[in-house]
C-alpha cells in the first residue's frame, strides 16, 4: 500500500523504525523464537566492553509500580567472545545490527570503539554514556558536558559507522545534553536510558538490589522520557531514537509524535515478547487509519 | 515452536489456606514439559503488576498443565482471583530439568514447603519404588498433595516445624538422620531437592558431608524468563549463571551461598 | 505503650511525622471530612503566592502508569486571601499549619516570606523552588545551585519560623541541591517535587495536558524519591521530609530507612481520602511488630 | 458524614454493547445522592488505573443506587469485569445538583449519550407532566433507558445521527426546530442538559439566541473530585471553576468554551 517507514540514522537506513533496547534482547538469538528478527528496524545488542564483566551480585531485579529497577551491572562477555560467538548468528540476517558498547575510561572508548568499527557485520555503534549502575566517579561521562564532548568526539574521530549517543535521564537539562553530543559529532542520540531509583525491603531493612540502587525502565518512566524526546527534538537536527516505557504501538507513536525517528523496546520485551511485532504492525494501522505514507511525516508532529 | 501462547483458566481452586491449584489450558499444543520447567505467567493485563511471574510446572495433564501455588504478594493475589474461563498469556516451558539418569540406584527427593510444586512432578515420573520422598513443612496446614502422592504410591516422610504431623523439625534434620542411620544410602543415591533458600543451604552443607551428589531447583526475581535480562543470576563455582537459562536446576555442589 | 513518633523540624516539633504534599490537600477544609485533622503531623496548603494566580488552561491532569501528571500552573488565591479566609478554619487545629509559597523573583519570594512570617498561625514555611510548571528561566531556581543559595539565604534573613526547602528531582545531583540549601540556611528539605513529564494524545496529536508539560507524581516515581531521599540523607544533616509516591504505610517506612525524618502523601490523597490516617496506624504497628520505640531510630536506618 | 464507603456490586449489566448498568450496595447508608451529583469509584485495587473514576449518580433506589456507564478504555473495560459480590471504594455523593426551582413553568431536558445517566434520575425525580425530555444518540444501538423512560410514563423525543430512530440529525436541531414552532416555549422554560462538548457548544449558542437560561453538567479530567487538586477547572465568565466542586452543573451562560 505504499507505507515508507524506512529512517535514517546517518548512512545507515533502516526498513522500519522498530528497535530493541540494549540489555533487554540479549544477543537476538532468545527472541529469534518470538520474533522474525529479519523484520525489525534493527537490532542493539547488550552493552558490550573490551573485557568480559562478570557484573553485580543478585539481586540484581525487582519490580516497582508499572516500572522495574535492573542492576546488572554491565554484565557481558566482551567484544572478543561477542565477535566469535554472537556476531555470526546475527549475520544470517538482513537487518542492521548495532553494538551497544563502553568503557571506563575515555581510552577504552576509544578502543572499543575502533575494534568494533573494523568488524564485519555491525552497521552502527551505540555509546552508553549514561549507565547509573556503574560506581562514582564514572556517572560523569553522561552527565558533565565538556566531559561528554570529549569522549564522544575522541570515538567520533575512530569510526566511520554511524555513531548513536545513548543519553542519560538524570540530568538537569536533556537537551543541553543532546547538543552536546550533536556539536561532537554524534549521527543520532537515543533518549532515554534508565532513571536512577531505588528500594527498600521493609521487612528486613536491606536495598532490595545487592548494589543498592538500579536503573528504572518500563511504563512508570515513559512521561518523562516523552518529553525529553520533545525537548531533544526542539535542539538538536539529528535523528533521535525514543525509548522508555514502550510497550504497545500507541506508546511508539507517541514518541514519533515528540520528536524521535525510531523508537526501541526494552522492558517492554519482558512483557509480552512479541512487543516489537505487535508495535510495528499497530504503527502501520495507524498510518493507514490516519493516511501517513511516510512514518517521516510523524517525527515531531505533536500539535502544540 | 515458540513458546508464547494463551491459555484458558479451567479450574482455580484454594486447596489450603494460602495456597492453590491453577489448572490451564493452552490455545494451542505446546512442549512436553520437564519436572523443573517453568512457565512465566501474566496474571492480569494491567501495568500493576507488570512483569510475569515464574511457576514450575506442577502436573502435566497431557495437553493441559497445573501450577502449584501460594498467594506470596501482589501477583499471586491476582492470580488466586481469576476465575474459570478467564485468559492468562504464558511462555513456556522454560529452563532445565532435572537430569534423572537410569542408573542411579535410588533417588532421594526432598521438598520443603512449596517446592514440592516440581518435586511432585519429579515424583510423578519416576518410578515409585526408585524414590524416597523427604517432605517438610511448617505445620500440617501447609502439606499439599498428600493425598495426590498416596495415589501415585509414595509415602513420603514427613517432617513439621511445629510437628503437627510427621517428625518434629526441619526436612533436613530428618534427612541427617536417615543418612547416619543407612550409611548405605550415601553413596548410591542421588538428591532432588526443592524448597526455601535455608533448606537448600542446609542441604548443600549436608551433601557436603556425606559427599552426596544432585540437584536442586533455585528462585530468583525475574524479568524475562529468556536469558536476555541477566537478572536472575545466581553465583556459581564458575561465576554468575541465570536461573532462567542455565537453571533452574543446579548441581549441589555448583553453588556459592554468599 | 510508649511509643516517641514526635519529630524535630527546626525548632518545630510534629507530633508524628505524617504530612501532606502542598497541593493534594487544599487548605485542609475539604479533607477534614476524612481526615481528624488534630492527628496529622502537620498539614502543608497548596503554594501560594504574594498576588491570586489563575493557573493553566485545562485540561490540567492526565493519568499515566501508576502516576499522574498535573500542570495546575500554581492557581492560587494569593497570601492575602489564604490569611483571611482559610487561615481561620485551619487554627482551630492543634497541629502546625505549614505554608508553601513560591515567587516569580527573588524579591517576591522575600516578600512572601516576611508576609508569611509576620501572620500567627502559621507555624513553618516551604518555600517551593521546584515547580516545574512555569515559563521558561524560572525553573532555575531549583535547578542552579548559585541562585537557589542565593533566594534560600535571602529569605532565611526575613524569617525566624522553620524553613523548609522543598527540592527539584530534575537535576543532575539531588544532593549538591540538598547541600546547597542546607548551606543556605534551610531548616530542612523536602525531597521530592514532582518529575517534569509529557503525554500525547494520539488521536488529536495534541498534549494531553494544555500546558504541554506537567508535573509526574505518584507510585510511578517512588524509586526516583527513595533514591533522592537516600542520596540527600548522605550528605546533609538537616531533617529530610520524603514524599512522592507514598499510598501506604509500607511505602512511608521505605522513606524513613533512606533517610527520611517525616513523610508526606500527596497522590495518595486521592487514591485514599483516609490514605494519611491509614499510614498512620501503619507506621505504628510497624514500629510495634519490630520493638521499635522511636520513630528517629528509623531514618536512615537502610543496612547497605 | 463521611463520604468514603465500600459498596458491593449486586449487579453490572451489559444493557448495550458498550453499555452498562452497575448496582452498587453501600456497607453504609449514605447521603441521597441528588440528580447531577456523581461518585468517584476504584475500579480495582492495582495501581493501573491509580486514580478513581467519576461516574453520575443514575438512579437511586433508597439505599442502594445505579451507575450507567460505557466502557471507554481502561478503567471502565475493568470495571465492566467486576461481578457481583465484588467490592469497590466509592467516595460520594460529590458536587453540586441540578437546582430545579418550583416555579419553572415547565423544563426542557437535553440528553446527548451517555448524558442520558443523569439526565434520567432528573427525569425520574420531575413530575412527568412538568417536563419534555429530547433524547439523541449516535445510533439506535446507543440509545440507553428507552423502557425505564416510558415505564415513567416519560416519551422522549428522539433523534439518531443515523435516522435509526426518531429523528434523523443532531438533538440540537431537532430541540431548535421545537424552540421555532413553539415560540412560547422559548422564556417560560429552563434547559437542563447532560451531553457531549459539541452538544453542549450547541446548546449554548442556541441558548443564547433564544435567550434561554438552564444549566448543564460538565465532564472534565478528575484526580481527587474534592475540590483540592484543583485539576478538573473550566472556563466561566468569572474564571477557572472546578467541575468537582462548583460543578459538575453550571449555568449554561457562565461557561465559556474555548
Ligand atoms: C523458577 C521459579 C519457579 C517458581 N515456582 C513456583 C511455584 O511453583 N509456586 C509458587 O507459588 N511460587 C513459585 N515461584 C515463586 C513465585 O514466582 C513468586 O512467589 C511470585 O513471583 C510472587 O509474586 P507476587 O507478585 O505474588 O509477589 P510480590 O509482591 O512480587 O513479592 C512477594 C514476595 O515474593 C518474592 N518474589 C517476587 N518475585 C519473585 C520471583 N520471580 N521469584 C521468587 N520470588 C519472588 C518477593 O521477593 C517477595 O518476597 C517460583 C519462582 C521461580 C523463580
Ligand atoms: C462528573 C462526571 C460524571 C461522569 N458520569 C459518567 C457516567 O455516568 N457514565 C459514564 O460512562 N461516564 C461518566 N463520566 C466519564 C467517565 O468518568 C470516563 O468515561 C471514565 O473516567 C473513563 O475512564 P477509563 O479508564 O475507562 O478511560 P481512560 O482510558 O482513562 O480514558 C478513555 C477516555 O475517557 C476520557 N476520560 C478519562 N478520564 C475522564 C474523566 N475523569 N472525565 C471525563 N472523561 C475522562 C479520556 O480523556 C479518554 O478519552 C463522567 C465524568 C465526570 C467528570
Ligand atoms: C535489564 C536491563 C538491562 C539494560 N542494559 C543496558 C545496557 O547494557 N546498555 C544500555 O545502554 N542500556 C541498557 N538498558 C536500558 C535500556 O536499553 C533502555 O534504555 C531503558 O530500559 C528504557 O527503556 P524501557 O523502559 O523500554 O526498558 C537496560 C535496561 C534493562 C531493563
Ligand atoms: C495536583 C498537584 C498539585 C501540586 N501542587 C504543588 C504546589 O502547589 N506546591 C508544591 O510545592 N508542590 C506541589 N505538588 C507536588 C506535591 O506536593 C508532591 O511533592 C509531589 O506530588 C510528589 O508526591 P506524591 O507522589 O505523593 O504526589 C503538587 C502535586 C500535585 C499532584
Ligand atoms: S530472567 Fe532474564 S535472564 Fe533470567
Ligand atoms: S478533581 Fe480535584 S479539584 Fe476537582
Amino acid at each position: 500500500m505504499g507505507m515508507n517507514l524506512s529512517v535514517d540514522l546517518g548512512k545507515l537506513k533502516l526498513q522500519n523504525p522498530v528497535m530493541t533496547a540494549s540489555g533487554t534482547f540479549g544477543y537476538g538469538k532468545e527472541y529469534s523464537e518470538f520474533v522474525d528478527l529479519n523484520k525489525l528496524g534493527a537490532i542493539v545488542v547488550k552493552g558490550l566492553s573490551l573485557k568480559p564483566r562478570q557484573g553485580n551480585p543478585p539481586p540484581r531485579i525487582v519490580e516497582t509500580p508499572a516500572g522495574m529497577l535492573n542492576a546488572i551491572g554491565l554484565q557481558n562477555i566482551g567484544i572478543d567472545n561477542f565477535i566469535k560467538k554472537k556476531l555470526p548468528f546475527l549475520k544470517q540476517f538482513h537487518i542492521p545490527v548495532i553494538v551497544n558498547f563502553f568503557g571506563d575510561s575515555i581510552s577504552e572508548y576509544i578502543k572499543a570503539a575502533g575494534k568494533l568499527n573494523e568488524t564485519k557485520g555491525i552497521h552502527a555503534l551505540e555509546m552508553n554514556i549514561s549507565c547509573p549502575n556503574k560506581q562514582e566517579g564514572w556517572s560523569i561521562f553522561g552527565t558533565d558536558p565538556k566531559v561528554t564532548f570529549k569522549v564522544v568526539s575522541e570515538v567520533r574521530k575512530v569510526t566511520d559507522l554511524t555513531l548513536i549517543v545513548k543519553l542519560s535521564p538524570n540530568v538537569t537539562d536533556i537537551s543541553l545534553m543532546a547538543k552536546t553530543a550533536e556539536d561532537a559529532g554524534a549521527d543520532a542520540i537515543s533518549v532515554i536510558n534508565t532513571l536512577t531509583g531505588m528500594a527498600i525491603d521493609i521487612k528486613t531493612g536491606k536495598p532490595k538490589l545487592a548494589n543498592i540502587t538500579g536503573g528504572l525502565s518500563g511504563p512508570a518512566i515513559k512521561p518523562v522520557a516523552v518529553r525529553m524526546v520533545w525537548e531533544c527534538y526542539k535542539t538538536v537536527r539529528i535523528p533521535i531514537i525514543g525509548m522508555g516505557g514502550i510497550i504497545s504501538a500507541e506508546d511508539a507513536i507517541e514518541f514519533f509524535l515528540a520528536g524521535a525517528s525510531a523508537i526501541a523496546v526494552g522492558t517492554g520485551n519482558f512483557i509480552n515478547p512479541e512487543a516489537t511485532m505487535d508495535i510495528l504492525e499497530g504503527i502501520k494501522s495507524y498510518m493507514s487509519a490516519k493516511g501517513v505514507k511516510s512514518l517521516k511525516k510523524l517525527t515531531g508532529a505533536v500539535r502544540c | 515452536m515458540n513458546r508464547l501462547f494463551k491459555a484458558t483458566v479451567t479450574d482455580n481452586k484454594q486447596i489450603k489456606k494460602d495456597h492453590y491449584l491453577l489448572t490451564l489450558h493452552p490455545f494451542k499444543k505446546i512442549n512436553r514439559p520437564e519436572p523443573g520447567n517453568f512457565f512465566m505467567l501474566s496474571v492480569d493485563s494491567s501495568l500493576d503488576p507488570l512483569l510475569k511471574r515464574p511457576f514450575s510446572m506442577h502436573r502435566w495433564l497431557g495437553f493441559d498443565f497445573q501450577i502449584l501455588y501460594r498467594v506470596a504478594g501482589k501477583g499471586t493475589g491476582i492470580l488466586s482471583k481469576r476465575r474459570p474461563g478467564d485468559l492468562l498469556d504464558v511462555v513456556g516451558p522454560l529452563g532445565n530439568k532435572f537430569p534423572v539418569a537410569k542408573t542411579h540406584d535410588k533417588i532421594i527427593l526432598i521438598a520443603g514447603g512449596l517446592g514440592i510444586a516440581p518435586i511432585f512432578s519429579l515424583a510423578e515420573k519416576l518410578k515409585k519404588n526408585k524414590h524416597l520422598l523427604f517432605y517438610g513443612a511448617m505445620t500440617k496446614e501447609e502439606l499439599l498433595c498428600i493425598d495426590e502422592l498416596k495415589s501415585l504410591g509414595i509415602e513420603p516422610v514427613i517432617a513439621t516445624d511445629d510437628g503437627t504431623l510427621g517428625y518434629k523439625g526441619v526436612i533436613t534434620d530428618i534427612l541427617k538422620k536417615f543418612l547416619t542411620q543407612n550409611s548405605k544410602l550415601k553413596t548410591q543415591n542421588y538428591l532432588y531437592a526443592c524448597g526455601p533458600k535455608p533448606m537448600l543451604m542446609a542441604l548443600s552443607l549436608l551433601a557436603r558431608k556425606y559427599d552426596l551428589k544432585g540437584y536442586m531447583a533455585l528462585e530468583q526475581n525475574m524479568a524475562c524468563g529468556l536469558g536476555t535480562c541477566l537478572g536472575c543470576v545466581v553465583n556459581t563455582v564458575d561465576g554468575y549463571k541465570r536461573v532462567c537459562k542455565e537453571g533452574p536446576v543446579f548441581r549441589i555442589e555448583e553453588i556459592v551461598w554468599e
